[in-house]
């Protein structure tokens, strides 16, 4: 085994040699930014720590954090990061991804994390538009958007990642601003400190393909004080408000989480071939 | 009187065809038999015509017989569908209240099953009892050998109940007594005494099962889908037994997903699948290719393409698990041959993964999955683990883990020891060392994205030329290392056949039948498609005059493969109806040859 | 003084780089030159090194050239990253400001970009114009030619400025009068005027949309991609402006999925993806191939494997285009060679799914989809239009639809007529008259599970092999109806030369260098896949005595197929770094042969 | 064109002449004939109707059914449905399956159908198993189902098809029961006449793998005769009891439909290629 990496502290500590590639201005930096703030507030180790991503602009993520790292294909962190989680439930695992990762082609993935409530935290960072691909709609673009896979609107309905998190009874739900690092790092603490499936969705503004900064500054409000985030009916209802864009937790509940229950569920015992054989001699 | 019967029973599903015919099976066996067993599907959920057909004999048996030497029918559709496989000269038990036969090709035993179970034993279950105590009386094996199959049984079942026993007891009894007194035997089938033998009685799933476990494997995720679904649902029970964890994904995607996850995590992982399933992990696969993760994948071949025919074998899968996915994308192969590789080759399957950081594919088929045979139980030995070339670590190979990476161990600060570790270095051998996450692990990213040694994304001309190589190197170096096949039959062959996959038993039993004809002919069995045994096969190819290449599937898709590396153009023998091939179909194919 | 010369452009991305290239091509293709370009993309999305190439000649091109004869760097970085693929005594245009060069294996000028920029304009964004006009004056075309080219540019879009105009304006002219008045021109390159020529300029994305409406499709699905998302971004606009339709879908396999319906409705329907998204509708090709429905799915082939490098060529899906699926499942191949192609094959390739009733795969790639060249417009014809075998319909082939269906017209009741109409019958042709939902059509299902004329689930051993037989002759009948290529070259060569995809130019501009150094040698370039044109490759192979394939891939996929075809073991000529042929990198390999 | 197939007008003429391979007593043989007496009431033209399903006992249906029928494969039912709506606006499209093809691998397809409110008509079998391959557990089940998969117990929770339908803001959601096949008769209809994606949940027992069918006689209530359909957050009430599986229109709004809106986007003209290649002269 060669020397132990542990412990680091500082922020610093957990940025990679790999400069990331973003556009200058882009939400990532943010995310990224409260990311590792949030891992070093919680000393994560690095040799046991995983960050887990798809395909996008915020995929790059995990080159960019020196923590380990999956950057695998495009919707699919969710299933990786579970079945990581579900072999080694001594690592701390973090999916990162964008909303076309997380709510076009892995949405099905999102609902059946919701059901598992396998311990990992999902980090979706949401620029309503597919960033790496140059930017046509995804999922949460707002109807009648204009691009260039839409050049006459957008004509389906917008996502609502929060709304759908917390009626999917994700146990925790939350959701940041890249634009506000700080308060952004704490909801990415608050939710790896939670045991079960959390959904942080963070409004991270693409200003190369759609620039929301103006919008999101405008719109973001945090979840009033005294908002119960046991509460599930008022969290939707502030998740369904078409003005504001609340930021903060909006719900939280702790479930038993499947990475457990599944290692209680009988007493396991050495294999031994010659003794399992013998149900077919 | 010869100590070796193909029996089949045909009947509805439902009504005790296959339980029948598996209790004929593990009794016969266990009284020392060597058994093989074949059978098909109902389309419908419940009920429909379904047939067992159990080849029973004292010398080891390879396939499932060209004919049924015995049929016995439990309603006049089973006569219907079934007739035609009977040998000329063999023997229909029938029930004469269902009907009537009409050839004098057979002999032909009438035993009213359903009047002896419902006036005589007074329920009327116990036909299937009934057609065993007829067997027995008939063709061996004693009753006592049934007897205790179905005590066992029973009493593992929950509708275990003492009357019942009983009354199959009786059943069995008056069967028996009844073919005895009333019929006079005219055919040479009889089962004598054999000596007894430390066999073990299992299908391929089953065995794949116990591989996999055997193999440490820690971790299964899979999704359902026929006739994969048992090896998931018996992984779902083991795992939790012997501290693994198992996950029943939302898709097949999600499946291998969550597999390449827990093998980055260290644990040696698997899913099965049949190929619908094995479609849409194509991206995947590629994934585990690129990242170079170990991955067993088991692909229960069934008929294609699409749905096609869920419940029918085919060997139609190897072209796509060998070009799956865009891109040039190495990967391993293995096929199982019979029922004792699919515990060894599951064995080697983890070995070749972890070894080779290559997703390895386990290609069995439909007919493999359901297939019973007896084992010697010697087969069911512990595995030899081969771990992983990790950083830093002496490995079981005697390697040094830290070969090829550019850490000399003089870095003082974890940021660079972390820069310094070559996650991808270029190595002789393609293989680099790798870190598994936990205390003291160096991290790193691993990525579909081409990159360089260290998992940076990289697009570079050269690097990227220089990565593909490396990955590819791992194939020749594993075609070095793995064993390779040794012919089977004459040494002096001018006649060669090369197989792959569950046909093996078929062709093996074909060249014994030519050779005893005059025929020189040998065959060449590859149980590893990727990379090919190579050295095997260009000796086997240069030593005989004349190649054929049976297949289960259209399109010769090994024959195709022979084609592609050493210009071979073979004579195709393909076969695409859904079953699989008898010794006797390849024999005519070897007698058209010659 | 030559009418051809290959001008590269390397800068950062942003400053104009594509751009400035993009207009010095449009600029002299209109005016009378044949262009062909060629050019890179970085890894970041804002910025980053990029380059362009454009090879201008008043003789057909068909390759990007060799090596640069000019190359102009817009930065240090640029030069560092293209000298090296400076033809050796070529001209280096740069700014001194930037560096100063140090090798006098070729011409140098300097020409102070940035300063003409900022002081002598006063406008730094006019730095490509700049770079533009001095090379107009050093090379051509006239300064017009880029004017109106800039002008018609401007004028369409929304930052149309007269200031900005006037400034673009100045830039070309004072960089012009610059290189005319202080630069001794040392180097033979000097476009002269040529006749003017009927041509378009357009890219591979921009020809497959034009060949795909110009084909009748009415319906589009897709999931953005590199380097395929342009060819859905036209759809979406151009679609509803011809009464079709469009969908993004949620994924690759929504996306075919929906293709799959639309064509079910008798919609003529595509998709166009590239390699992840390809992965993954491997199950529904099978689904197509099955049920027997067209669909054009377009591949934009990027280097794999996994995600890869998105913004770089390779040909490495043609095993998966192939194989891909589990199961035995016929499809079609088309691979256009270059930009005409790419219109013209689209027009095959909606016929050939029609016709024969399969998913049809257009392989591009990378370098072509990004290709401008120009062509004649007499390429774009409108084509004919060969509908679906329809049931009870004449259709165009003059084939009478009802053929092979066992409807003799005489059946009562709409019942009786559904039940008699064979969806899938037996035919000679292996195709089957359809029908398609609408006022007086018969319904029936269609399925990907294994069935029988009517389409209903069957999994007789006769029947599946009957429908495997009926589904593959098909290709048979294609292969025999569909045009044979003809050889390129030497009637009488020795060596010939069989490539596929977008290295044809390349390859012919090799065998025309080969043959005037005395060699004789021809080449065979396949634009159908599958099925092979049997006859053009047997003649071909057996007229030369040694056969090379080039491809940009690995493992050499063309040369499999070839080898698991006609047993062939050609030269595999393989380049796996990105980026495509040169045509001296064929030569070569010529030259090492003989 | 050979002659005209319509009119049908009898249960009888919407039945194909192949024998359902159900198992005797299965729900879905009261679903299809529910759906045949709504064909027959609507006097839906059998050559102008699509019956599309995935994969799955209840995805044969296409089958046995006179209409056309596109048995696809597992989870796709519903983007083929789409397409075909989409190129083929004129034809009435109904899409089914089963829990496994709906809520687990296709998951994914019916959030971005609710997203896009094309007019076609989901109607689920749920046996709240996997019946076609003999009893796995599927989203559907309940938590702590054992089954061969599941020999300890599912550990995941039980997915709400209702509530996530009515979360997702599908514009037409219902519940029948397969064993009361007149008033699903009545709801298929509706759901077809509803102009946009509808939804319609089926309880349908599969009594081979899982009988549901007493807890079902005793859970199934009509929802309450006052109840506003336009109502979404009384509707996801009801969907949330634990103890009622209510049946009949939870919810309905009438929105603009994808295929019709995207024909009004731009007034379309014949192609001609010489004009639209001018663009590259
Ligand atoms: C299977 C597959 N389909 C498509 C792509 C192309 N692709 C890459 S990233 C991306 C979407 C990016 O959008 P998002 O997930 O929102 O991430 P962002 O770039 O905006 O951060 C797509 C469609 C892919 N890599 N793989
Ligand atoms: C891609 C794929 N994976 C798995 C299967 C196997 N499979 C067939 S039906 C089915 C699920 C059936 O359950 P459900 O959809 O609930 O339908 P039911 O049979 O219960 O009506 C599965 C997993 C398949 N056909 N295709
Ligand atoms: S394209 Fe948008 S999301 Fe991607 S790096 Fe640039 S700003 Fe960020
Ligand atoms: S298994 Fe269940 S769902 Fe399938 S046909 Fe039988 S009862 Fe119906
Ligand atoms: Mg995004
Ligand atoms: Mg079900």
């Amino acid at each position: 085994m060669v020397q132990s990496t542990t412990p680091t502290l500082t922020l610093k500590d957990y940025k990679s040699e790999v400069k990331p590639t973003w556009c200058p201005g882009c939400g990532d930096f943010g995310v990224l930014n409260a990311t590792l703030r949030s891992m070093a507030a919680l000393k994560l180790p690095v040799d046991q720590t995983v960050v887990v991503s798809g395909i996008g602009c915020s995929s790059r993520f995990p080159h960019f954090i020196r923590t380990f790292g999956f950057h695998s294909v495009h919707g699919r962190a969710l299933p990786v990061a579970q079945g990581l989680k579900m072999a080694r439930p001594d690592l701390t695992v973090i999916a990162v991804g964008g909303d076309g990762d997380f709510f076009s082609i892995g949405v099905g993935h999102l609902v059946h994390a919701a059901l598992r409530n396998i311990d990992i935290t999902a980090i979706v960072m949401d620029n309503e538009t597919y960033g790496l691909t140059k930017g046509q709609t995804s999922p949460t673009s707002p109807h009648g958007h204009k691009t260039k896979s839409s050049p006459y609107g957008l004509l389906a309905s917008q996502f609502n990642p929060v709304a759908t998190a917390l009626s999917l009874n994700v146990s925790f739900v939350a959701r940041g601003y890249s634009a506000r690092p700080k308060e952004l790092a704490a909801l990415i603490e608050q939710a790896t400190l939670h045991r079960g499936f959390s959904f942080v969705h963070v409004l991270s503004p693409c200003p190369t393909f759609y620039n929301t900064f103006d919008a999101w500054d405008a719109a973001v409000t945090p979840l009033p004080e005294d908002h119960d985030p046991s509460n599930r009916l008022k969290a939707l209802e502030y998740a369904l408000d078409n003005e504001k864009q609340y930021i903060g937790v909006f719900y939280r509940e702790e479930r038993p989480t499947m990475e457990r229950v599944a290692r209680e569920v009988v007493e396991p015992h050495e294999f031994r071939i010659e003794e399992y054989i013998q149900r077919y001699a | 009187m010869e100590n070796e019967v193909t029996i089949r029973i045909g009947g509805e599903s439902g009504e005790g065809t296959i339980s029948g015919g598996d209790i004929l099976a593990l009794a016969s066996a266990r009284w020392g038999y060597h058994v093989f067993t074949f059978r098909t599907f109902p389309a419908e959920i419940l009920g429909g015509p379904c047939m067992f057909q159990v080849r029973i004999s004292d010398r080891p048996v390879k396939s499932m017989g060209d004919y049924a030497d015995v049929l016995v029918c439990l309603n006049k559709e089973a006569y219907d569908r079934n007739i035609r496989d009977l040998r000329r000269g063999g023997v229909l038990v029938y029930d004469p209240g269902d009907f009537t036969p009409e050839s004098d090709d057979f002999i032909t035993y009438a035993v009213p099953f359903n009047e002896l179970a419902r006036k005589e034993v007074q329920l009327f279950q116990t036909k299937n009892m009934v057609m065993l105590g007829a067997i027995a009386g008939l063709f061996g094996p004693p009753l006592e050998a049934l007897l205790q199959v179905v005590e066992s049984r029973l009493s593992k079942s929950r509708k275990a109940n003492p009357i019942l026993m009983e009354k199959n007891r009786l059943a069995l009894d008056i069967a028996y007594r009844y073919v005895r007194e009333k019929i006079d035997k005219r055919d040479p089938y009889q089962l004598g005494p054999v000596e007894k033998a430390d066999r073990v009685v299992l299908n391929g799933n089953q065995a794949v099962v116990a591989g996999a476990l055997a193999a440490g494997c820690g971790f299964f995720a899979g999704y359902p889908i026929t006739p994969a679904s048992d090896i998931m649902e018996a992984m779902a029970k083991e795992l939790p037994q012997v501290g693994g964890t198992f996950l029943q994904a939302e898709d097949e995607m999600a499946a291998l997903a969550a597999v390449l996850g827990a093998s980055f995590g260290g644990v040696r992982a698997m899913t099965a699948t049949s190929g619908p399933g094995f479609s849409l992990m194509t991206e995947l696969i590629g994934l585990a290719s690129m990242a170079e993760l170990p991955a067993v994948i088991v692909d229960a071949q069934r008929a294609g393409p699409s749905t096609g025919m869920p419940t029918k074998m085919e060997q139609a899968d190897l072209s796509f698990a060998l070009y799956g996915g865009h891109g040039d994308t190495p990967r391993m192969i293995v096929a199982p041959a019979n029922v004792a590789d699919c515990y060894t080759l599951m064995g080697l399957a983890f070995n070749m993964a972890d070894r080779y950081q290559m997703p390895v594919i386990f290609l069995t088929d439909q007919s493999l999955t359901a297939r019973v045979e007896s084992v010697d139980r010697s087969v069911f030995r512990p595995f030899t683990i081969e771990g992983r070339l990790e950083y830093g670590k002496a490995n079981s190979n005697g390697a040094n883990g830290a070969n090829g990476a550019s850490n000399n161990g003089k870095h003082e600060t974890a940021a660079a020891l972390a820069a310094s570790f070559a996650r991808y270095a270029y190595t002789a051998s393609g293989i680099s060392p790798m870190t598994i996450p936990g205390p003291g692990a160096i991290p790193y990213s691993a990525t579909g994205l081409e990159h360089n040694e260290h998992g940076h994304p990289d697009y570079e001309p050269e690097d990227h030329t220089a990565m593909m190589q490396k990955r590819f190197r791992k194939l020749e170096t594993a075609a070095q290392e793995l064993p390779q096949p040794e012919p089977y039959g004459d040494r002096e062959a001018e006649i060669g056949l090369i197989g792959w996959g569950s046909t093996e038993g078929a062709i093996q039993e074909a060249v014994d039948r030519a050779r005893a004809k005059g025929y020189k002919v040998a065959s060449l069995h590859l149980r590893i498609l990727s990379p090919l045994p190579d050295r095997a096969i260009r000796d086997f190819i240069s030593s005989v005059k004349t190649i054929i290449v049976p297949e289960c599937n259209y399109s010769g898709q090994l024959a195709n493969l022979l084609g592609a590396r050493y210009g071979l153009q073979p004579i195709r023998v393909n076969k695409f109806g859904g079953i699989p091939f008898t010794a006797g179909e390849i024999l005519r194919a070897i007698e058209e040859v010659c």
